[in-house]
This record gives C-alpha cells, sequence and structure tokens, in this order.
C-alpha cells in the first residue's frame, strides 16, 4: 500500500489538503498543474493504493506512485474588468482589493476612515451568490465598521447565511449599525461626488462601492478531469452532483478526492473541513481492509475477449483496463477499482464479462452465459 | 409461473421494497422480484430471457438520475429498457408490457402504489405509443 | 472495421417464416466489434426470433452460434457436423461472412441479419462512422489524411462545393462534417495549403469496384 | 482565337452582360419552355439552361438549348458531374455543340439527396474542375479525356460556378483560381445578398488576378417575399440574406408590394456590384418566377441589350 498521496493544485485549498493529509501520517507530494507548470500531467493509471500518475516533466514521460490523489485546484475569481454591464470608475473597486488596503497607509480605506466615508459592498451583483462571497463581505464589512469607522451598508440579493457563525456575525454587524440591503436590478450609478445604487427600500449614497468578485470553476478543468478518469459537472465543477459522492470529496474513481472550491461553493473555513473529511476518509481507505473490493465484482473472460474496448469506454469507474497476461492482451477488472455496476456487462459485444463475488444475485448466476 | 417480473436496483428499490416489508407488505402473488446489483447492470437481454420464459410484464426500478453510484446506471437502464421495449414491439409483443421508473430508498409508500398499479390490466390503448 | 448494423426484425421473420429448424451464426471479429453481430446481438436475435415465431409455430428451435471470423472456411469447418439439423443459417456476419458460408455449404440456405454498412471507426461509445470507400488507390496523402471520396457526399477531389457551411455538409449538417473543411483545417495546421492549388485530374476509377470485382495475387506467399 | 459565342463577343467587348436563367418543364411540354422564351427574349444576352436543377428531373438540358438556338436565343448549357460519366458528359457536348449550343456551365450538380429521387445513385466521376479541364482538351487539343482524336471542331466558351459565402472562405477564393488555371472563362457566382462578403472575395480573387483570364458574371435572385429569405437562411447552406434585406422585405408587406420589393432589392444589388472591378456582368437567377426579368432589368438599366452586327 502506497501512502504517499498526491495533492493537485496551488494556494489556499491544496495547502489545506497537504496539511490535513501530513496531520493523518501521509507523505504528501504537491503537483502544480497549468501549461507553464514543470510536470504536465498526462494519465492516471491503476487503481486505489497502487496508482501511476503519468505526465512529462521537462519534456520526458515521468512516472508517480502514488496511493492516492487529492485534486485542490479551488476556482477562479472573476475580475470586475471581465463584468461587461458593471460600470468601470474609480469609486468602484473589488473588495479584495479594500480588504488588501486595509493595513496600508495612505490607502482609500484610510482616506475613507479619515473622512468617515461612507462604502456599499454588494455580495452577489451580478451573479448567483457564493459562499466565499458572503464570508468576504461579512468580514470586510465588520473590519471597515470596527477598524475604520466607516459607515456600511451590506447589499445582496440572496443572504446565504447558513452557518452559526455567519448568522452571529451577521446580528452583530447589524447590531453595531451596518445596513442590509436588498439589491434592485439596476447597476449601481457612479458620478463625481459618490455613487447611487437602488435597493428594495429605496436608494443609498455612497462614496465607495466594494464588489465582491464572483467566482467561477477553472477552465482546466475539463482537461484535469479528463487525464484523472473523472467527470466534470454541467455547472463547470469537478464531479457532477451525485448523493453519494459530492458532500464526502469522492469521485467515482476509487482513490481520487476532491477538497475545496474545485467541486464545492465554499469559504476558507468549508476548505479547511473538507480536506479534514477527505484525509480521514482515504486514512481508513488506505489501509488493508479499506481497499477490499466490492462484494460484487466483473470479470473478464480473457477466452472471450476480442479486445475491442467497449467495456473500457462504459466503465464509469476506470476500472477496467487491457492487460498482457500469458501472451494474451484482454481486458482485465481492477478489483480494487470495480464498483461491481455490472454496465461493461450488459454493454460487452461477446458477452466476455460477468459478475463474480459472495453478493451475485442467485438469478444472475443462473442467466451467466 | 409468476406473471410479472421487476427488476430493481439493490442500492434503491431493494431497500425501498424492504422497507415496505418490514410493515408487514407481501409481494404480491403474481410479481417475482429480482435484484440488479446497479440498474447499469439491467441488459436488454434480461428483458427479452423474461419474455421468452413466459414472463407477461417487466418493471424496471433505477435510482434518481444524481443517485446512481455510478454515475450512467440509471441513464443507462432507461436506454436500454427503451430499446427493449422497441425491439419487443418489432416482434408483435406490446412496448407498454415494459416500464421504467426511478426510485430512491425511502420511497416505499411510492413503490406499494406502483406495485399495485403494476399488477392492475394494462389499461386500453387510446393511441399508438410513441417509441421512446 | 467492417460496420453493419442488423435488419429490422420484421424483415428477419419474414424471411425465415418458412422455416422451422433455424441457426443463428455469429462472427466474433468486425461486426462484434461494432456491435452488430457478436454473441450478445446473436443472443438478442435469437431470443426475439423465438419469441415472434414461437407465436404460431412453438416447434420452431432457434440455436445460436459464433466462430472467430465468418470469412475463414477454416474457422467455419466447425459448423459442419450440425448443420443437418437445420434447414436454414441465419448469418449474423457483413456480406464476405454470409457469402463465405453460403460458398462453404453448397446445400444450406443462407440468410443475412446485417446490412453490411462501411469500412469506419468508433467515434465514442454507440457511434461509427465510414472512413474508406475502397477506391484501391489511397489519395490520403495528397490530403492531409482526410479522405474526400469517402467523407465528402460528392467524392470531390477538388472540392468544396458551395454546400459547405459552417464546418457541416449541407447533405446532413447534423451528422456531417464538410470533408473539405476538414481538409482545410489539416493543411492550415500543417502549413501545406498550397497543396490545394495542384489540380487533382480525373481519377483512375478502374481500381475500384467500378472496375469490376477486384483480386490480389502474391506469388511469394501462394 | 475568336469568340465562339454572342456571350464571349459582348464580354470581351466589355459590355457589362445580361444572362438570365430558364428551367426546363418537368416533362416534355414544348410550350413552357416558349413562354419562358417570350419572357426573356430581348432581356439578356444568353440564357441560361439548368441541369436537373436541385436534382428534380426535367427536360434535358441540351434538349431545351437545342430548341433554344432553334428559336434565335443563344443558350447557357448547365451540365453537371451528378448525373453523367466521363463517357456521357463527353456524348452530350458533342451533341449540343452539333446543335449549336456554344456556352457551357460546367457543375458539380446539388446532392440528388435534396431532389424528386433521393433514391437514386449519384455518379460524380468527375468533379467541375476535372470536367472543365476535360471541356477544354476537347475543344483545344481535340483530344477526349481518354486520349482519342475529336471528330470535329468544339468552339466553346467555358464556365464555372463559385460560391462566395460557402466555407471553408479561402478554398473558396482558391478554388476560382484553380477553374481558372483549368481554362475557365467564365466565372458565375451564386446568389448574391451580402455585399460585405461578395467585396471581399472579389477583392481577394482579383489579388490572385483571376479577372484579367475570367470574366466574373454576379449572381442575383430576386426575393418574392421575407419568408422566402428566411427559408433560403435556414435551410440552403451557402447563401446568406443579410438581416437588413429580410427587415426590409418583412416591411414591404405580402404578395405583390413585397415582390416589387425584391425587383428593387435585387435592382441596387445589380447597381453594387456593377461599380466593382472585375464583374463583367450579371446572371438572373429568377427561377420559376421569369416574369420578374423585365421589369428588373428595366430598373436596373441593363435595357435595351446591345446588338451585335452580323459575323461579330
Amino acid at each position: 500500500m502506497n501512502e504517499l498521496v498526491a495533492v493537485i493544485g496551488t494556494g489556499y485549498d491544496a495547502d489545506c489538503a497537504a496539511q490535513a493529509l501530513r496531520s493523518h501520517g501521509f507523505r504528501v507530494e504537491r503537483i502544480v498543474q497549468g501549461p507553464s507548470a514543470p510536470f504536465q500531467l498526462s494519465t492516471l493509471e491503476g487503481y486505489v493504493g497502487s496508482f501511476a500518475l503519468r505526465g512529462f516533466c521537462d519534456g520526458s514521460l515521468t512516472a508517480l506512485s502514488v496511493g492516492a490523489v487529492v485534486v485542490a485546484t479551488g476556482n477562479e475569481r472573476v475580475p470586475l474588468t471581465a463584468l461587461k454591464k458593471l460600470p468601470q470608475h474609480a469609486r468602484i473597486v473589488s473588495t479584495k482589493q479594500l480588504a488588501s488596503q486595509l493595513t496600508k497607509p495612505a490607502s482609500i480605506t484610510e482616506r475613507a476612515s479619515r473622512q468617515r466615508q461612507h462604502i456599499a459592498l454588494t455580495i452577489d451583483l451580478m451573479t448567483p451568490a457564493s459562499r466565499e462571497a458572503t464570508r468576504e463581505v461579512i468580514d470586510l464589512a465588520g473590519q471597515l465598521r470596527d477598524k475604520c469607522k466607516c459607515e456600511v451598508s451590506v447589499l445582496y440579493r440572496e443572504l446565504q447565511v447558513d452557518t452559526d457563525w455567519l448568522e452571529k456575525r451577521v446580528r452583530d454587524l447589524r447590531a453595531a449599525g451596518v445596513a442590509f440591503h436588498r439589491l434592485q436590478a439596476a447597476m449601481p450609478e457612479p458620478d463625481a461626488e459618490g455613487i447611487t445604487i437602488r435597493h428594495a427600500d429605496g436608494q443609498l449614497r455612497a462614496d465607495l462601492l466594494g464588489v465582491a468578485q464572483p467566482v467561477r470553476p477553472r477552465r482546466d478543468h475539463p482537461a484535469l478531469a479528463e487525464a484523472l478518469g473523472i467527470r466534470v459537472g454541467e455547472d463547470g465543477y469537478l464531479q457532477p452532483f451525485n448523493v453519494h459522492l459530492y458532500h464526502f470529496g469522492g469521485t467515482a474513481r476509487k482513490g481520487v478526492y476532491l477538497v475545496g472550491r474545485c467541486h464545492l461553493d465554499t469559504d476558507d473555513s468549508g476548505v479547511r473541513q473538507d480536506a479534514e473529511l477527505v484525509a480521514s476518509q482515504l486514512a481508513v481507505l488506505l489501509t488493508v481492509n479499506g481497499t477490499q473490493p466490492e462484494a460484487v465484482l466483473a470479470w473478464v473472460d480473457r477466452a472471450k475477449c476480442i479486445r475491442c474496448l467497449t467495456c473500457i469506454r462504459t466503465c464509469p469507474h476506470s476500472a477496467v483496463e487491457l492487460a498482457d497476461a500469458e501472451g494474451v492482451t484482454a481486458a482485465h477488472v481492477l478489483e480494487a477499482a470495480c464498483f461491481g455496476c455490472g454496465m461493461c456487462i450488459a454493454n460487452c459485444p461477446v458477452q466476455a464479462i460477468s459478475m463474480r463475488g459472495q453478493a451475485v444475485p442467485a438469478w444472475l448466476q443462473e442467466a451467466a452465459p | 409461473m409468476k406473471p410479472y417480473l421487476v427488476l430493481g436496483c439493490d442500492r434503491s428499490a431493494s431497500r425501498a421494497l424492504a422497507d415496505l416489508c418490514r410493515t408487514g407488505y407481501v409481494l404480491p402473488d403474481e410479481v417475482e422480484y429480482r435484484t440488479l446489483p446497479c440498474s447499469g447492470s439491467l441488459d436488454v437481454l434480461y428483458i427479452l430471457r423474461a419474455f421468452e420464459q413466459g414472463f407477461e410484464r417487466v418493471l424496471v426500478l433505477s435510482c434518481n438520475d444524481d443517485a446512481c453510484r455510478s454515475l450512467d446506471g440509471s441513464r443507462r437502464a432507461a436506454q436500454r429498457s427503451a430499446r427493449a421495449r422497441t425491439l419487443l414491439s418489432e416482434v408483435g409483443v406490446n412496448p407498454r408490457c415494459v416500464s421504467f421508473r426511478q426510485i430512491s430508498p425511502t420511497m416505499a409508500a411510492d413503490l406499494c402504489i406502483w406495485l399495485d398499479e403494476f399488477v392492475q390490466p394494462l389499461p386500453a390503448e387510446a393511441e399508438p405509443e410513441k417509441a421512446e | 472495421m467492417i460496420v453493419a448494423e442488423r435488419k429490422p426484425i420484421a424483415e428477419l421473420t419474414s424471411r425465415l417464416a418458412p422455416y422451422r429448424r433455424i441457426l443463428v451464426v455469429g462472427c466474433n471479429t468486425c461486426v462484434a466489434v461494432c456491435s452488430a453481430g457478436g454473441a450478445k446481438e446473436v443472443a438478442v436475435t435469437s431470443a426475439l426470433l423465438r419469441i415472434a415465431l414461437g407465436r404460431e409455430h412453438p416447434e420452431t428451435r432457434v440455436d445460436e452460434t459464433c466462430v472467430e471470423r465468418q470469412c475463414e472456411v477454416e474457422m467455419n469447418a466447425e459448423l459442419a457436423p450440425s448443420l443437418g439439423n437445420y434447414e436454414v443459417i441465419l448469418s449474423m456476419a457483413c456480406g464476405v461472412g454470409v457469402q463465405t458460408l453460403a460458398e462453404q455449404f453448397n446445400t444450406a440456405v443462407v440468410i443475412p441479419a446485417l446490412n453490411t454498412k462501411f469500412m469506419g471507426r468508433p467515434e465514442g461509445l454507440g457511434e461509427w462512422s465510414e472512413r474508406c470507400a475502397g477506391c484501391g488507390n489511397c489519395v490520403l496523402e495528397r490530403y492531409a489524411g482526410v479522405c474526400p471520396i469517402t467523407r465528402c457526399s460528392k467524392n470531390l477531389l477538388n472540392g468544396p462545393c458551395g454546400g459547405s457551411a459552417n464546418g457541416r455538409c449541407e447533405v446532413d449538417p447534423e451528422r456531417l462534417p464538410c470533408a473539405w473543411q476538414l481538409i482545410y483545417d489539416r493543411w492550415v495546421a500543417l502549413g501545406q495549403l498550397d497543396r490545394y492549388l495542384t489540380n487533382e485530374p480525373a481519377k483512375d476509377w478502374s481500381s475500384s469496384l467500378h472496375g469490376g470485382p477486384r483480386r490480389i495475387q502474391r506469388e511469394d506467399i501462394r | 482565337m475568336s469568340p465562339v459565342s454572342r456571350l464571349q463577343s459582348l464580354l470581351e467587348r466589355r459590355e457589362f452582360t445580361v444572362s438570365a436563367e430558364l428551367g426546363p418543364p418537368k416533362g416534355p411540354n414544348i410550350e413552357v419552355i416558349t413562354t419562358k422564351i417570350g419572357l426573356l427574349r430581348g432581356m439578356c444576352d444568353a440564357v441560361n439552361v439548368t441541369d436537373n436543377q436541385t436534382a428534380i428531373v426535367r427536360i434535358s438540358s441540351a434538349a431545351t438549348c437545342a430548341l433554344l438556338v432553334q428559336q434565335g436565343i443563344e443558350p447557357i448549357m448547365q451540365m453537371t458531374c451528378r448525373d453523367r460519366n466521363r463517357l456521357a458528359i463527353q456524348a452530350d457536348l458533342f451533341g449540343a455543340v452539333a446543335l449549336g449550343v456554344r456556352n457551357l456551365l460546367c457543375l458539380s450538380g446539388d446532392h440528388q439527396v435534396f431532389g424528386n429521387h433521393p433514391t437514386a445513385k449519384n455518379v460524380f466521376d468527375l468533379d467541375s474542375v476535372q470536367m472543365i479541364g476535360m471541356v477544354k482538351r476537347l475543344r483545344d487539343e481535340g483530344l477526349t479525356l481518354g486520349g482519342e482524336p475529336v471528330d470535329g471542331a468544339m468552339p466553346m466558351f467555358i464556365g464555372g460556378a463559385a460560391n462566395p459565402f460557402g466555407d471553408p472562405f479561402e478554398l473558396q477564393v482558391l478554388r476560382a483560381l484553380k477553374k481558372a488555371n483549368a481554362g475557365v472563362q467564365f466565372i458565375q457566382t451564386q446568389c448574391i445578398y451580402d455585399m460585405v462578403r461578395f467585396r471581399e472575395w472579389m477583392k481577394r480573387v482579383t489579388d490572385l488576378g483571376i479577372p484579367e483570364h475570367v470574366h466574373i458574371l454576379a449572381g442575383v435572385m430576386p426575393l418574392k417575399s421575407a419568408g422566402a429569405a428566411r427559408y433560403i437562411n435556414n435551410n440552403v447552406a451557402g447563401i446568406y440574406v443579410p438581416d437588413p434585406i429580410v427587415k426590409r422585405m418583412s416591411a414591404a408587406g405580402k404578395g405583390q408590394k413585397a415582390r416589387d420589393e425584391g425587383i428593387r432589392i435585387t435592382a441596387e444589388i445589380i447597381e453594387q456590384v456593377r461599380e466593382i472591378p472585375g464583374v463583367h456582368g450579371v446572371h438572373i437567377m429568377a427561377v420559376e418566377w421569369e416574369e420578374a426579368v423585365q421589369p428588373l432589368t428595366e430598373m436596373a438599366g441593363l435595357l435595351p441589350r446591345p446588338v451585335l452586327a452580323e459575323g461579330e
């Protein structure tokens, strides 16, 4: 059993994943993905506990043996300049930029603080609210109120307050005088003296507007998913919604896990929880007991196989490969990867695959050709 | 020989049926229930063989689309059921004799209703059903 | 590979109606790979025939078997001992396999179950498309590896025609890419667009089926 | 080499020529042809006879052309590669020349799936570029494609088609060059509505020097209604009617008003293409609407047509 785990990605999500894995006793290999990265991932072969992560390093093909793969590539923030309908104006800045200026002298926030300016913050001006943007705006509102003594308004179309922590923060902010308003469809109108923003309760005038940048899935997800034998959902995030897999960081390929914003709408604390969840699952999985085969498995009769590749293309779990044995190449089911779903059996054009294992229903044992 | 066959996914239909049976429900005499490890293993042949063996009607029960642990199982089960209907209608079997439904493990009550419907005579055909 | 598709069951049942002892013979090579005539489709077709023919004549017997390559006499030889038990063979091979059985077993009635479609390749699961027309004189080198004879609806060697729009062929825009768009894209990628300016002369079709049935002989092997 | 036809004479004299399309009837009803001749006589310099247009069976192009010759109208014979192999094409050409046909338009031909015999086997033994080369050889070298001498002279003015609106655009430009290299003397274009794209295509073929050797005849087709425009956009690959034209047709209403507007738009297009260097004539495709040719040519100021002196 290989206890080396590959963590794909850079940034906070990947750091969390690596830290959580190390705390569970795993060794971690960090893999940077992207066109300029030193290691260009091409395929993931093998099965949980015994993967070979193949790719190009300095132009030559190399393989890394790992027990599991954790993807923590995060998401992307959309720059405000990419938001076509948003007026481009000096009074409109991203909340990220505002947050980064809080500690700097002679910054816009420092001036706002000096002049007791009114700062408005939007959570979801252009796109659906995300937990990340909600958290960012709530945090920033508190800091602007407490440290800068500014007048602060928070504008939202949907206020996703779904943790105790956030609920308390919002309550405290309201008590401290931060106004919360529901946004109207109209865009903010900046002019020389300020910005007018329409909301459900009327309109307000602010000196500055902080817009939380929308999040979007990374555009290299399809290529990454193809290399790893997993899928991308319709929304562009890794692993389509599935009740068995979605909340647990799992994918349809055993031993390939997802952490953080590459698959979930979450904030930093959510990423930490997710990383811990995945690491603890891997700790169970990457022990001998955890990789016990399922009670039903597909089994290929090598003598019947015509190497048509249909089963390999059908399997949603990357559990079938072509393998050489005794001088014959034939489809071979990787027992540790097989979910026993039998999808390949029904598609096999020569009836070369059947079910094996203790839990095969009796009628199917009789029906086997 | 029982005339009606249910092919149900082990991860949803079989669990719902087990729940139902715990309440004292007994499968109708005319119904034989066979479990599939995943509805993705449903083979067109299983349905054809059932009719060859003398079953008169087949009901396929699969998980909901986003609840198949193997992602494509429910979609494949639906498509293979449709294929079986097309093939059977080509040999003169009423395609409505094959039905397909999606179920979750918690839908014991629905299952009870469906099984009840399943054993009722087929309603008279208003118009020829379009092949799916 | 050779890509085929099963004929409608109604056509098979009408051809097979006079017979009571039927042997369905599949082929486990090309037509198995394209899910038309391997053991699986033999089983499906046989089951359907039993249901259809057994309704009026319950005594009808439909047996199933598969050979590895039906175009090979030696591989079909295993069928010989049992053929006396059957009135008809339903061949689930390509046209070559059907004819091999007919040539080999001169007293057997052989009926084709498949429509042999084309030489092609799979495009993902459950989808196959044509790539070669067997013209007998390959021109792929001159067209960046895209065959205009097979993939252009008008076989234009100096195409495209005016019916190419947005990369699709007007004959069936949903299903067919314009071969000339594909050739153009490849030429541009390879920096070989100047090749287009050479006019391709009228093709010598004598190497194709238009020159009569073809035969190859290798004295060094014979 | 002296001109072999009236069309060639006029083009070489740099007259802006007018040709019009005549769709033969779906059977041997000569009256239809006579009626259409009546509508076109005096309105154009040559009449273009389609060859089983859109793969719908009609009286043959060669026979119709021969009838036109008898009636004193100069035909342009269309010949497609779809229905004939190299033997049949050459045989029909010998016959047509013997009967006095001089102008030939070499085409690939619409695919048979669009016509009334979609189950037919097509031929496409040659493509249009190869046909052009074959005809040039018959005429200039007196040899058939097979290499045997032709018994008699083959005076022919050879034409081809081009679609500036088809894809890939670059090949639709270069293909005109291939046809020019094969020996084509005039090129008739697909119906023009999109002037931007047509100008770009003309610029590109002019950069290649094609109009120096080849007369380009701009194809136009008057629209009968806004519905017709939308039909073309939705169903005919390689022709595009830009939005402003569709809107003008819609605004014009229905029936005669729409038809008048269609003719007006076409007249405007003719005026615009006349200004483009390299465009030497216009070809009017008033398919099954030959009545439109007179008002259109009148409105576009193309009447009267020039008269050639005897022996010119």
